[in-house]
Protein backbone atom coordinates (compact mmCIF):
# COMPACT_ATOMS: atom_id res chain seq x y z
CA UNK A 1 0.00 0.00 0.00
CA UNK A 2 1.59 3.46 -0.95
CA UNK A 3 1.04 6.37 -2.88
CA UNK A 4 3.24 7.32 -5.90
CA UNK A 5 3.19 11.04 -6.40
CA UNK A 6 4.42 12.29 -10.16
CA UNK A 7 4.34 15.42 -11.54
CA UNK A 8 3.32 15.34 -15.35
CA UNK A 9 2.90 18.53 -16.92
CA UNK A 10 1.08 20.73 -14.46
CA UNK A 11 -0.92 18.27 -13.12
CA UNK A 12 0.03 16.16 -9.89
CA UNK A 13 -0.58 12.45 -10.32
CA UNK A 14 -0.82 10.05 -7.28
CA UNK A 15 -0.84 6.40 -8.19
CA UNK A 16 -3.12 4.51 -5.42
CA UNK A 17 -1.11 1.14 -5.02
CA UNK A 18 -2.85 -1.29 -3.05
CA UNK A 19 -6.02 -0.89 -0.94
CA UNK A 20 -7.44 2.75 -0.37
CA UNK A 21 -8.77 1.63 3.04
CA UNK A 22 -9.32 3.44 6.98
CA UNK A 23 -6.05 2.17 7.49
CA UNK A 24 -3.85 4.46 4.58
CA UNK A 25 -6.36 7.13 3.93
CA UNK A 26 -5.04 9.42 6.11
CA UNK A 27 -1.89 8.90 4.25
CA UNK A 28 -3.51 9.83 0.72
CA UNK A 29 -4.99 13.40 2.26
CA UNK A 30 -2.70 14.75 3.52
CA UNK A 31 0.27 14.09 0.57
CA UNK A 32 -2.38 15.71 -1.37
CA UNK A 33 -3.22 18.28 1.27
CA UNK A 34 0.78 19.22 1.25
CA UNK A 35 0.51 19.39 -2.66
CA UNK A 36 -2.96 21.56 -2.73
CA UNK A 37 -0.80 24.15 -0.10
CA UNK A 38 2.27 24.16 -2.41
CA UNK A 39 -0.07 25.72 -4.73
CA UNK A 40 -0.52 22.96 -6.86
CA UNK A 41 -4.25 23.04 -8.45
CA UNK A 42 -4.70 20.32 -11.14
CA UNK A 43 -5.21 16.66 -9.48
CA UNK A 44 -5.30 13.38 -11.01
CA UNK A 45 -5.94 10.09 -9.07
CA UNK A 46 -4.63 7.15 -10.74
CA UNK A 47 -6.47 3.75 -9.37
CA UNK A 48 -5.15 1.55 -12.17
CA UNK A 49 -2.82 -0.64 -9.87
CA UNK A 50 -5.65 -0.50 -7.03
CA UNK A 51 -7.09 -3.22 -5.25
CA UNK A 52 -9.93 -1.99 -3.58
CA UNK A 53 -11.46 1.10 -1.77
CA UNK A 54 -13.56 1.15 1.65
CA UNK A 55 -16.15 3.90 2.84
CA UNK A 56 -13.82 5.70 3.94
CA UNK A 57 -11.35 5.94 1.25
CA UNK A 58 -14.25 7.31 -0.51
CA UNK A 59 -14.73 9.77 1.99
CA UNK A 60 -11.18 10.62 1.38
CA UNK A 61 -12.14 11.54 -2.16
CA UNK A 62 -14.89 13.32 -1.15
CA UNK A 63 -13.34 15.57 0.87
CA UNK A 64 -10.35 16.06 -1.11
CA UNK A 65 -12.24 16.72 -4.16
CA UNK A 66 -14.30 19.75 -2.22
CA UNK A 67 -11.04 21.23 -0.60
CA UNK A 68 -9.67 21.46 -4.39
CA UNK A 69 -12.77 23.35 -5.78
CA UNK A 70 -12.32 25.36 -2.76
CA UNK A 71 -9.17 26.50 -3.63
CA UNK A 72 -9.82 26.74 -7.44
CA UNK A 73 -8.38 23.74 -8.52
CA UNK A 74 -9.66 20.71 -10.04
CA UNK A 75 -9.85 17.00 -9.88
CA UNK A 76 -9.91 14.14 -11.84
CA UNK A 77 -10.18 10.39 -11.40
CA UNK A 78 -8.37 7.49 -13.75
CA UNK A 79 -8.70 3.86 -14.38
CA UNK A 80 -11.36 2.40 -12.38
CA UNK A 81 -11.43 -1.04 -12.85
CA UNK A 82 -15.24 -2.78 -13.34
CA UNK A 83 -15.47 -3.50 -9.27
CA UNK A 84 -14.27 0.03 -8.48
CA UNK A 85 -16.60 1.38 -11.63
CA UNK A 86 -19.19 -0.21 -9.54
CA UNK A 87 -18.91 0.97 -6.16
CA UNK A 88 -19.26 4.26 -7.57
CA UNK A 89 -22.26 3.47 -9.07
CA UNK A 90 -23.29 2.27 -6.22
CA UNK A 91 -22.95 5.13 -3.98
CA UNK A 92 -23.61 7.42 -7.21
CA UNK A 93 -20.48 9.02 -6.96
CA UNK A 94 -20.19 9.36 -10.10
CA UNK A 95 -22.30 11.68 -10.77
CA UNK A 96 -19.92 13.65 -8.66
CA UNK A 97 -16.30 13.18 -9.96
CA UNK A 98 -15.20 13.56 -12.91
CA UNK A 99 -13.80 10.17 -14.09
CA UNK A 100 -11.57 9.21 -17.16
CA UNK A 101 -11.68 6.04 -18.99
CA UNK A 102 -7.34 6.57 -18.91
CA UNK A 103 -4.82 8.60 -17.82
CA UNK A 104 -3.90 10.20 -20.97
CA UNK A 105 -7.71 11.06 -21.57
CA UNK A 106 -7.84 12.04 -17.82
CA UNK A 107 -4.71 14.57 -18.24
CA UNK A 108 -5.97 16.29 -21.44
CA UNK A 109 -9.53 17.35 -19.59
CA UNK A 110 -7.88 19.47 -17.80
CA UNK B 1 -31.59 -48.18 5.63
CA UNK B 2 -33.17 -47.60 1.86
CA UNK B 3 -31.50 -47.10 -0.85
CA UNK B 4 -33.52 -43.73 -1.38
CA UNK B 5 -32.45 -42.42 1.29
CA UNK B 6 -28.43 -42.44 0.58
CA UNK B 7 -28.71 -39.19 -2.03
CA UNK B 8 -29.27 -37.12 0.92
CA UNK B 9 -27.54 -38.53 3.03
CA UNK B 10 -24.51 -38.37 1.48
CA UNK B 11 -25.02 -34.77 0.46
CA UNK B 12 -25.39 -33.73 3.46
CA UNK B 13 -21.96 -35.43 4.76
CA UNK B 14 -20.31 -33.72 1.70
CA UNK B 15 -21.56 -30.12 2.89
CA UNK B 16 -20.08 -30.89 6.47
CA UNK B 17 -16.80 -32.30 4.99
CA UNK B 18 -16.13 -29.38 2.40
CA UNK B 19 -17.28 -26.36 4.78
CA UNK B 20 -14.12 -24.83 6.12
CA UNK B 21 -14.45 -22.48 9.77
CA UNK B 22 -11.70 -20.03 10.24
CA UNK B 23 -12.10 -17.98 13.38
CA UNK B 24 -9.65 -14.64 14.19
CA UNK B 25 -9.36 -13.03 17.88
CA UNK B 26 -7.32 -9.19 16.66
CA UNK B 27 -6.78 -6.23 18.70
CA UNK B 28 -8.87 -3.26 17.84
CA UNK B 29 -6.51 -1.64 15.23
CA UNK B 30 -7.42 -0.60 11.60
CA UNK B 31 -3.74 -1.70 10.73
CA UNK B 32 -4.91 -5.54 10.93
CA UNK B 33 -7.87 -5.52 8.59
CA UNK B 34 -6.16 -5.67 5.37
CA UNK B 35 -4.25 -9.02 6.50
CA UNK B 36 -7.58 -10.38 7.99
CA UNK B 37 -9.63 -9.72 4.58
CA UNK B 38 -6.41 -11.43 2.75
CA UNK B 39 -6.53 -14.52 4.69
CA UNK B 40 -10.81 -14.60 4.47
CA UNK B 41 -10.25 -14.07 0.68
CA UNK B 42 -7.73 -17.03 0.60
CA UNK B 43 -10.48 -19.44 2.13
CA UNK B 44 -13.04 -18.28 -0.17
CA UNK B 45 -10.78 -18.46 -3.23
CA UNK B 46 -9.97 -22.37 -2.29
CA UNK B 47 -13.73 -22.72 -2.41
CA UNK B 48 -14.04 -21.31 -5.63
CA UNK B 49 -15.32 -18.15 -5.34
CA UNK B 50 -15.24 -15.47 -8.01
CA UNK B 51 -12.64 -12.98 -8.26
CA UNK B 52 -15.12 -10.50 -8.43
CA UNK B 53 -17.19 -11.81 -5.22
CA UNK B 54 -13.21 -11.20 -3.58
CA UNK B 55 -12.27 -8.21 -4.51
CA UNK B 56 -15.61 -6.50 -4.63
CA UNK B 57 -18.23 -7.69 -2.43
CA UNK B 58 -16.01 -9.63 0.33
CA UNK B 59 -13.29 -7.52 0.45
CA UNK B 60 -15.17 -4.04 0.86
CA UNK B 61 -18.31 -5.38 2.91
CA UNK B 62 -15.63 -7.01 5.45
CA UNK B 63 -13.31 -4.15 5.64
CA UNK B 64 -16.33 -1.99 6.31
CA UNK B 65 -18.04 -4.68 9.31
CA UNK B 66 -14.31 -4.61 10.34
CA UNK B 67 -13.48 -0.58 10.53
CA UNK B 68 -16.92 -0.38 12.34
CA UNK B 69 -16.20 -2.86 15.38
CA UNK B 70 -12.56 -1.40 15.48
CA UNK B 71 -13.72 2.31 15.68
CA UNK B 72 -17.78 2.43 16.67
CA UNK B 73 -18.05 -1.07 18.54
CA UNK B 74 -14.58 -0.75 20.33
CA UNK B 75 -13.89 2.86 20.22
CA UNK B 76 -10.49 2.02 18.92
CA UNK B 77 -9.27 0.54 22.02
CA UNK B 78 -6.52 -1.63 21.35
CA UNK B 79 -7.48 -3.74 24.36
CA UNK B 80 -10.44 -4.54 23.54
CA UNK B 81 -11.13 -7.18 20.72
CA UNK B 82 -12.47 -8.26 17.93
CA UNK B 83 -13.69 -11.86 17.12
CA UNK B 84 -13.86 -13.39 13.63
CA UNK B 85 -15.85 -16.27 12.39
CA UNK B 86 -15.63 -16.99 8.96
CA UNK B 87 -17.68 -20.26 7.90
CA UNK B 88 -17.11 -20.67 3.84
CA UNK B 89 -18.76 -24.47 1.89
CA UNK B 90 -19.52 -24.45 -1.85
CA UNK B 91 -22.51 -22.22 -1.61
CA UNK B 92 -21.54 -19.39 0.98
CA UNK B 93 -19.49 -17.40 3.16
CA UNK B 94 -21.02 -16.60 6.43
CA UNK B 95 -18.77 -14.32 8.31
CA UNK B 96 -19.81 -13.44 11.90
CA UNK B 97 -17.84 -9.93 13.01
CA UNK B 98 -17.88 -9.28 16.71
CA UNK B 99 -17.00 -6.60 18.59
CA UNK B 100 -17.60 -5.16 22.56
CA UNK B 101 -20.11 -2.40 22.01
CA UNK B 102 -23.29 -2.00 22.53
CA UNK B 103 -24.33 -2.75 19.42
CA UNK B 104 -26.45 -1.03 16.93
CA UNK B 105 -29.69 -0.34 15.42
CA UNK B 106 -28.60 -1.63 11.44
CA UNK B 107 -32.01 -0.18 9.92
CA UNK B 108 -32.01 3.62 12.33
CA UNK B 109 -28.03 3.63 11.44
CA UNK B 110 -28.27 2.71 7.57
CA UNK B 111 -27.91 5.76 5.23
CA UNK B 112 -29.13 6.52 1.92
CA UNK B 113 -25.56 7.89 0.55
CA UNK B 114 -26.99 8.34 -3.08
CA UNK B 115 -29.82 11.07 -1.96
CA UNK B 116 -28.94 14.52 -3.64
CA UNK B 117 -27.85 15.73 0.14
CA UNK B 118 -26.04 12.94 1.15
CA UNK B 119 -24.01 11.84 -1.78
CA UNK B 120 -21.37 14.44 -1.11
CA UNK B 121 -20.90 13.53 2.26
CA UNK B 122 -17.71 12.30 3.68
CA UNK B 123 -18.92 9.57 5.68
CA UNK B 124 -22.23 7.25 6.05
CA UNK B 125 -21.72 5.10 3.73
CA UNK B 126 -20.34 1.59 5.41
CA UNK B 127 -23.30 -0.34 6.28
CA UNK B 128 -25.20 0.97 3.34
CA UNK B 129 -22.13 -0.69 1.21
CA UNK B 130 -22.65 -3.78 3.14
CA UNK B 131 -25.95 -4.51 2.39
CA UNK B 132 -25.44 -3.69 -1.38
CA UNK B 133 -22.34 -6.06 -1.35
CA UNK B 134 -23.89 -9.00 0.23
CA UNK B 135 -26.92 -11.25 0.01
CA UNK B 136 -27.51 -10.63 4.13
CA UNK B 137 -26.71 -8.50 6.42
CA UNK B 138 -27.51 -9.09 10.13
CA UNK B 139 -27.21 -7.33 13.43
CA UNK B 140 -27.79 -9.01 16.95
CA UNK B 141 -26.72 -9.67 20.67
CA UNK B 142 -24.30 -12.89 21.60
CA UNK B 143 -25.20 -14.62 24.44
CA UNK B 144 -22.89 -11.89 26.13
CA UNK B 145 -24.41 -9.18 25.01
CA UNK B 146 -21.89 -8.18 22.80
CA UNK B 147 -22.35 -6.93 19.18
CA UNK B 148 -22.54 -9.14 16.35
CA UNK B 149 -22.65 -7.99 12.97
CA UNK B 150 -23.47 -11.41 10.58
CA UNK B 151 -22.41 -11.42 6.44
CA UNK B 152 -23.45 -13.37 4.17
CA UNK B 153 -22.98 -14.03 0.43
CA UNK B 154 -23.74 -16.64 -2.11
CA UNK B 155 -20.95 -18.28 -4.15
CA UNK B 156 -21.42 -17.14 -7.89
CA UNK C 1 3.17 3.73 48.79
CA UNK C 2 6.43 4.99 48.62
CA UNK C 3 7.27 7.23 45.24
CA UNK C 4 10.18 4.85 45.00
CA UNK C 5 7.82 1.91 43.77
CA UNK C 6 6.23 3.86 41.16
CA UNK C 7 8.41 3.53 38.05
CA UNK C 8 8.38 -0.51 38.83
CA UNK C 9 4.03 -0.03 38.95
CA UNK C 10 3.97 2.25 35.82
CA UNK C 11 6.02 -0.02 33.40
CA UNK C 12 4.53 -3.09 34.95
CA UNK C 13 2.05 -1.57 33.66
CA UNK C 14 2.84 -0.52 30.32
CA UNK C 15 3.91 -3.71 29.75
CA UNK C 16 0.46 -5.30 30.28
CA UNK C 17 -1.16 -2.69 28.15
CA UNK C 18 1.21 -2.41 25.09
CA UNK C 19 0.56 -6.19 24.72
CA UNK C 20 -1.29 -7.47 21.85
CA UNK C 21 -2.89 -10.89 21.40
CA UNK C 22 -4.06 -12.87 18.51
CA UNK C 23 -5.87 -16.06 18.38
CA UNK C 24 -6.32 -17.30 15.09
CA UNK C 25 -8.01 -20.81 14.10
CA UNK C 26 -7.46 -22.44 10.67
CA UNK C 27 -8.57 -25.44 8.92
CA UNK C 28 -5.24 -27.47 7.91
CA UNK C 29 -4.43 -26.50 4.81
CA UNK C 30 -0.74 -25.11 3.60
CA UNK C 31 -2.24 -22.73 1.51
CA UNK C 32 -3.30 -20.37 5.00
CA UNK C 33 0.31 -20.34 5.55
CA UNK C 34 1.26 -17.12 4.05
CA UNK C 35 -1.59 -15.08 4.71
CA UNK C 36 -1.31 -16.41 9.10
CA UNK C 37 2.49 -15.46 8.73
CA UNK C 38 1.37 -11.82 6.73
CA UNK C 39 -0.76 -11.11 10.02
CA UNK C 40 1.58 -11.46 12.46
CA UNK C 41 4.26 -9.58 11.05
CA UNK C 42 2.02 -7.13 10.89
CA UNK C 43 1.45 -7.67 14.69
CA UNK C 44 5.24 -7.65 15.02
CA UNK C 45 5.70 -4.47 12.50
CA UNK C 46 3.30 -2.11 15.05
CA UNK C 47 5.13 -3.29 17.66
CA UNK C 48 8.71 -1.71 15.89
CA UNK C 49 10.14 -5.06 15.63
CA UNK C 50 12.96 -4.66 12.68
CA UNK C 51 12.87 -5.90 9.13
CA UNK C 52 15.29 -8.88 9.53
CA UNK C 53 13.33 -10.30 12.47
CA UNK C 54 9.68 -10.05 10.29
CA UNK C 55 11.21 -11.38 7.35
CA UNK C 56 14.14 -14.12 8.34
CA UNK C 57 12.98 -14.98 11.95
CA UNK C 58 9.78 -15.01 12.12
CA UNK C 59 8.74 -15.75 8.66
CA UNK C 60 10.80 -18.94 8.30
CA UNK C 61 10.29 -20.50 11.92
CA UNK C 62 6.55 -19.79 12.09
CA UNK C 63 6.10 -21.39 8.35
CA UNK C 64 7.85 -24.11 9.47
CA UNK C 65 5.86 -24.20 12.74
CA UNK C 66 2.82 -24.13 11.26
CA UNK C 67 3.39 -26.33 7.76
CA UNK C 68 4.67 -29.13 10.56
CA UNK C 69 1.59 -28.65 12.60
CA UNK C 70 -0.85 -29.31 9.23
CA UNK C 71 1.37 -31.89 7.69
CA UNK C 72 2.66 -33.71 10.37
CA UNK C 73 0.86 -32.98 13.49
CA UNK C 74 -2.77 -33.02 11.64
CA UNK C 75 -1.49 -35.07 8.66
CA UNK C 76 -2.73 -32.27 5.94
CA UNK C 77 -6.58 -33.46 6.62
CA UNK C 78 -8.35 -29.88 6.49
CA UNK C 79 -11.09 -31.44 9.52
CA UNK C 80 -8.51 -31.10 11.93
CA UNK C 81 -7.53 -27.60 12.95
CA UNK C 82 -4.61 -25.53 13.90
CA UNK C 83 -4.83 -23.24 16.45
CA UNK C 84 -2.58 -20.33 16.51
CA UNK C 85 -1.78 -18.07 19.67
CA UNK C 86 0.65 -14.97 18.85
CA UNK C 87 1.35 -12.61 21.76
CA UNK C 88 3.73 -9.63 21.49
CA UNK C 89 5.17 -6.72 23.55
CA UNK C 90 7.75 -4.06 23.17
CA UNK C 91 10.46 -6.92 24.48
CA UNK C 92 9.16 -10.25 22.88
CA UNK C 93 7.20 -12.09 20.67
CA UNK C 94 5.69 -15.53 22.06
CA UNK C 95 3.54 -17.65 19.79
CA UNK C 96 1.90 -21.04 20.16
CA UNK C 97 0.98 -23.43 17.65
CA UNK C 98 -1.41 -26.10 18.62
CA UNK C 99 -2.51 -29.10 16.33
CA UNK C 100 -4.01 -32.13 17.15
CA UNK C 101 -1.27 -34.81 16.49
CA UNK C 102 -0.29 -36.93 19.29
CA UNK C 103 3.56 -34.54 19.83
CA UNK C 104 6.88 -35.50 19.04
CA UNK C 105 10.32 -35.56 20.63
CA UNK C 106 12.01 -31.80 20.34
CA UNK C 107 15.40 -32.95 20.78
CA UNK C 108 15.24 -36.94 18.82
CA UNK C 109 13.58 -35.26 16.19
CA UNK C 110 15.95 -32.11 15.20
CA UNK C 111 18.67 -33.47 12.67
CA UNK C 112 21.87 -31.66 12.39
CA UNK C 113 21.23 -30.32 8.21
CA UNK C 114 24.87 -29.17 7.98
CA UNK C 115 26.29 -32.68 8.39
CA UNK C 116 28.47 -33.86 5.23
CA UNK C 117 25.74 -36.90 5.02
CA UNK C 118 23.06 -34.24 5.80
CA UNK C 119 23.26 -31.42 3.63
CA UNK C 120 22.14 -33.09 0.62
CA UNK C 121 18.84 -33.99 1.63
CA UNK C 122 15.53 -32.60 0.89
CA UNK C 123 13.83 -32.71 4.39
CA UNK C 124 14.72 -32.31 8.23
CA UNK C 125 16.03 -28.29 8.13
CA UNK C 126 12.57 -27.59 9.21
CA UNK C 127 13.06 -27.72 13.19
CA UNK C 128 16.32 -27.05 12.96
CA UNK C 129 15.61 -23.34 11.31
CA UNK C 130 13.39 -22.77 13.95
CA UNK C 131 15.62 -23.42 16.44
CA UNK C 132 18.38 -21.29 14.85
CA UNK C 133 16.28 -18.30 14.27
CA UNK C 134 14.04 -18.50 17.52
CA UNK C 135 15.47 -17.66 20.56
CA UNK C 136 13.62 -20.22 22.36
CA UNK C 137 11.52 -23.39 21.18
CA UNK C 138 9.77 -25.33 23.17
CA UNK C 139 7.27 -28.41 22.54
CA UNK C 140 4.36 -29.73 25.47
CA UNK C 141 1.11 -31.00 25.74
CA UNK C 142 -1.62 -29.06 26.51
CA UNK C 143 -4.20 -29.91 28.94
CA UNK C 144 -6.59 -32.08 26.51
CA UNK C 145 -3.25 -33.74 24.99
CA UNK C 146 -2.98 -31.62 22.00
CA UNK C 147 0.95 -30.72 20.83
CA UNK C 148 2.05 -27.50 21.21
CA UNK C 149 5.23 -25.64 19.99
CA UNK C 150 6.04 -22.55 21.21
CA UNK C 151 8.22 -19.97 19.46
CA UNK C 152 10.35 -17.00 21.37
CA UNK C 153 11.95 -14.11 19.86
CA UNK C 154 13.30 -11.07 21.37
CA UNK C 155 13.25 -8.03 19.74
CA UNK C 156 16.19 -6.42 18.93
CA UNK D 1 3.84 -15.65 -5.63
CA UNK D 2 4.63 -16.82 -9.01
CA UNK D 3 7.06 -18.36 -11.51
CA UNK D 4 8.40 -16.38 -14.44
CA UNK D 5 10.87 -18.42 -16.59
CA UNK D 6 12.41 -16.44 -19.35
CA UNK D 7 15.20 -17.44 -21.78
CA UNK D 8 18.35 -16.00 -22.07
CA UNK D 9 20.74 -17.23 -24.46
CA UNK D 10 21.18 -21.10 -23.67
CA UNK D 11 19.63 -20.52 -20.08
CA UNK D 12 16.44 -21.09 -18.38
CA UNK D 13 16.09 -18.25 -16.22
CA UNK D 14 13.23 -18.42 -13.23
CA UNK D 15 12.24 -15.37 -11.10
CA UNK D 16 10.95 -16.81 -7.87
CA UNK D 17 8.13 -13.89 -7.24
CA UNK D 18 7.37 -13.93 -3.37
CA UNK D 19 7.35 -16.61 -1.20
CA UNK D 20 9.02 -20.16 -1.68
CA UNK D 21 7.46 -22.00 0.80
CA UNK D 22 5.40 -25.91 1.49
CA UNK D 23 2.35 -24.03 -0.54
CA UNK D 24 3.93 -23.36 -3.91
CA UNK D 25 7.49 -25.01 -4.08
CA UNK D 26 5.63 -28.20 -6.28
CA UNK D 27 5.01 -25.86 -9.01
CA UNK D 28 8.35 -24.36 -9.05
CA UNK D 29 9.19 -27.90 -9.36
CA UNK D 30 7.34 -28.98 -12.06
CA UNK D 31 8.21 -25.59 -14.16
CA UNK D 32 12.15 -26.65 -13.85
CA UNK D 33 11.52 -30.31 -14.32
CA UNK D 34 8.82 -29.67 -17.80
CA UNK D 35 12.40 -27.54 -19.18
CA UNK D 36 14.49 -30.47 -18.17
CA UNK D 37 12.45 -32.53 -20.12
CA UNK D 38 12.17 -30.48 -22.90
CA UNK D 39 16.13 -30.67 -23.37
CA UNK D 40 16.92 -27.48 -21.50
CA UNK D 41 20.17 -27.78 -19.30
CA UNK D 42 21.36 -24.54 -17.82
CA UNK D 43 19.18 -23.02 -15.40
CA UNK D 44 19.67 -20.34 -12.97
CA UNK D 45 17.00 -19.27 -10.55
CA UNK D 46 16.73 -15.43 -9.85
CA UNK D 47 15.92 -14.63 -6.14
CA UNK D 48 15.60 -10.54 -6.53
CA UNK D 49 11.95 -10.82 -5.86
CA UNK D 50 12.15 -13.18 -3.21
CA UNK D 51 10.23 -12.65 0.36
CA UNK D 52 11.68 -15.36 2.29
CA UNK D 53 12.30 -19.31 1.90
CA UNK D 54 11.77 -22.14 4.33
CA UNK D 55 12.73 -25.81 4.36
CA UNK D 56 10.55 -27.20 2.20
CA UNK D 57 11.53 -24.25 -0.25
CA UNK D 58 15.37 -25.66 0.32
CA UNK D 59 14.53 -29.10 0.10
CA UNK D 60 12.96 -28.42 -3.78
CA UNK D 61 16.13 -26.40 -4.51
CA UNK D 62 18.19 -29.70 -3.41
CA UNK D 63 16.06 -32.13 -5.18
CA UNK D 64 16.04 -29.77 -8.71
CA UNK D 65 19.92 -29.23 -8.76
CA UNK D 66 20.28 -33.26 -8.26
CA UNK D 67 17.83 -33.85 -11.11
CA UNK D 68 19.55 -31.23 -13.25
CA UNK D 69 23.06 -32.74 -12.76
CA UNK D 70 21.79 -35.95 -13.30
CA UNK D 71 21.21 -35.04 -17.06
CA UNK D 72 24.05 -33.16 -17.01
CA UNK D 73 23.22 -29.77 -16.55
CA UNK D 74 23.77 -27.05 -14.24
CA UNK D 75 21.83 -24.86 -12.02
CA UNK D 76 22.80 -21.68 -10.68
CA UNK D 77 21.45 -19.17 -8.09
CA UNK D 78 21.45 -15.49 -7.93
CA UNK D 79 20.67 -12.31 -5.95
CA UNK D 80 19.90 -13.70 -2.43
CA UNK D 81 19.44 -10.92 -0.13
CA UNK D 82 21.09 -10.57 3.59
CA UNK D 83 18.24 -12.48 4.64
CA UNK D 84 18.38 -15.44 2.36
CA UNK D 85 22.38 -15.83 2.33
CA UNK D 86 21.53 -16.45 6.23
CA UNK D 87 19.30 -19.17 5.48
CA UNK D 88 22.10 -20.80 3.16
CA UNK D 89 24.72 -20.55 5.53
CA UNK D 90 22.68 -21.05 8.56
CA UNK D 91 21.92 -24.94 6.38
CA UNK D 92 25.32 -24.92 4.60
CA UNK D 93 23.58 -24.79 1.89
CA UNK D 94 25.88 -22.28 0.52
CA UNK D 95 28.68 -24.72 0.18
CA UNK D 96 26.32 -26.94 -2.09
CA UNK D 97 25.07 -24.47 -4.66
CA UNK D 98 26.82 -22.32 -7.16
CA UNK D 99 25.65 -18.65 -5.79
CA UNK D 100 26.42 -15.46 -7.97
CA UNK D 101 26.13 -11.70 -6.85
CA UNK D 102 24.09 -10.97 -9.99
CA UNK D 103 21.91 -12.27 -12.94
CA UNK D 104 24.69 -10.82 -15.33
CA UNK D 105 27.93 -12.57 -13.40
CA UNK D 106 25.45 -15.86 -12.84
CA UNK D 107 24.89 -15.44 -16.58
CA UNK D 108 28.69 -15.42 -17.14
CA UNK D 109 29.49 -18.16 -15.22
CA UNK D 110 27.64 -20.76 -17.47
N1 LIG E 1 -20.21 -2.13 15.24
C1 LIG E 1 -20.88 -0.99 15.53
N2 LIG E 1 -21.08 -0.62 16.81
C2 LIG E 1 -21.77 0.52 17.12
N3 LIG E 1 -22.30 1.33 16.19
C3 LIG E 1 -22.15 1.02 14.90
C4 LIG E 1 -21.43 -0.15 14.49
N4 LIG E 1 -21.45 -0.21 13.14
C5 LIG E 1 -22.12 0.88 12.73
N5 LIG E 1 -22.55 1.63 13.78
C6 LIG E 1 -23.33 2.90 13.73
O1 LIG E 1 -23.85 3.07 12.44
C7 LIG E 1 -23.45 4.33 11.91
C8 LIG E 1 -23.33 4.26 10.40
O2 LIG E 1 -22.24 3.42 10.05
P1 LIG E 1 -21.66 3.45 8.58
O3 LIG E 1 -22.76 3.33 7.62
O4 LIG E 1 -20.58 2.43 8.50
O5 LIG E 1 -21.07 4.91 8.40
P2 LIG E 1 -19.91 5.66 9.21
O6 LIG E 1 -19.15 4.62 9.97
O7 LIG E 1 -19.14 6.32 8.15
O8 LIG E 1 -20.65 6.63 10.11
C9 LIG E 1 -22.15 4.65 12.62
O9 LIG E 1 -21.88 6.03 12.62
C10 LIG E 1 -22.45 4.10 14.01
O10 LIG E 1 -23.22 5.02 14.74
N1 LIG F 1 3.82 -30.85 14.81
C1 LIG F 1 4.42 -32.07 14.69
N2 LIG F 1 3.73 -33.19 14.98
C2 LIG F 1 4.31 -34.41 14.85
N3 LIG F 1 5.58 -34.60 14.45
C3 LIG F 1 6.32 -33.51 14.15
C4 LIG F 1 5.80 -32.21 14.26
N4 LIG F 1 6.77 -31.34 13.92
C5 LIG F 1 7.84 -32.07 13.61
N5 LIG F 1 7.60 -33.39 13.76
C6 LIG F 1 8.53 -34.51 13.52
O1 LIG F 1 9.84 -33.99 13.41
C7 LIG F 1 10.42 -34.41 12.18
C8 LIG F 1 11.42 -33.40 11.70
O2 LIG F 1 10.74 -32.21 11.35
P1 LIG F 1 11.46 -31.12 10.45
O3 LIG F 1 12.79 -30.82 11.06
O4 LIG F 1 10.52 -29.97 10.30
O5 LIG F 1 11.75 -31.81 9.07
P2 LIG F 1 10.75 -32.44 8.01
O6 LIG F 1 9.38 -31.92 8.32
O7 LIG F 1 11.29 -31.96 6.70
O8 LIG F 1 10.87 -33.93 8.18
C9 LIG F 1 9.25 -34.63 11.25
O9 LIG F 1 9.56 -35.49 10.19
C10 LIG F 1 8.23 -35.21 12.20
O10 LIG F 1 8.47 -36.57 12.40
Amino acid sequence: MSFAITKEAEVVVVDVEGQLIVGNRQELKQKVLDELERGEKKFLIDFSQTGYIDSSGLGVLVSLSKKIREQGGELRLANLNDDLKTLFELTKLDTLFQIADTRERALESF
Amino acid sequence: MSPGNEPARRSARDGREDARVIELDIPSDVQYIEKVVELIQRECALMQFGARQLMLNLAVALTEALSNAILRGNNDDPAKHVHVLARVDPARLVIEVQDQGVGFDLDQCTLDPTTPGNVDREDGRGLFLMRQLMDRVERFDDVRGNNVVRLTLIRQ
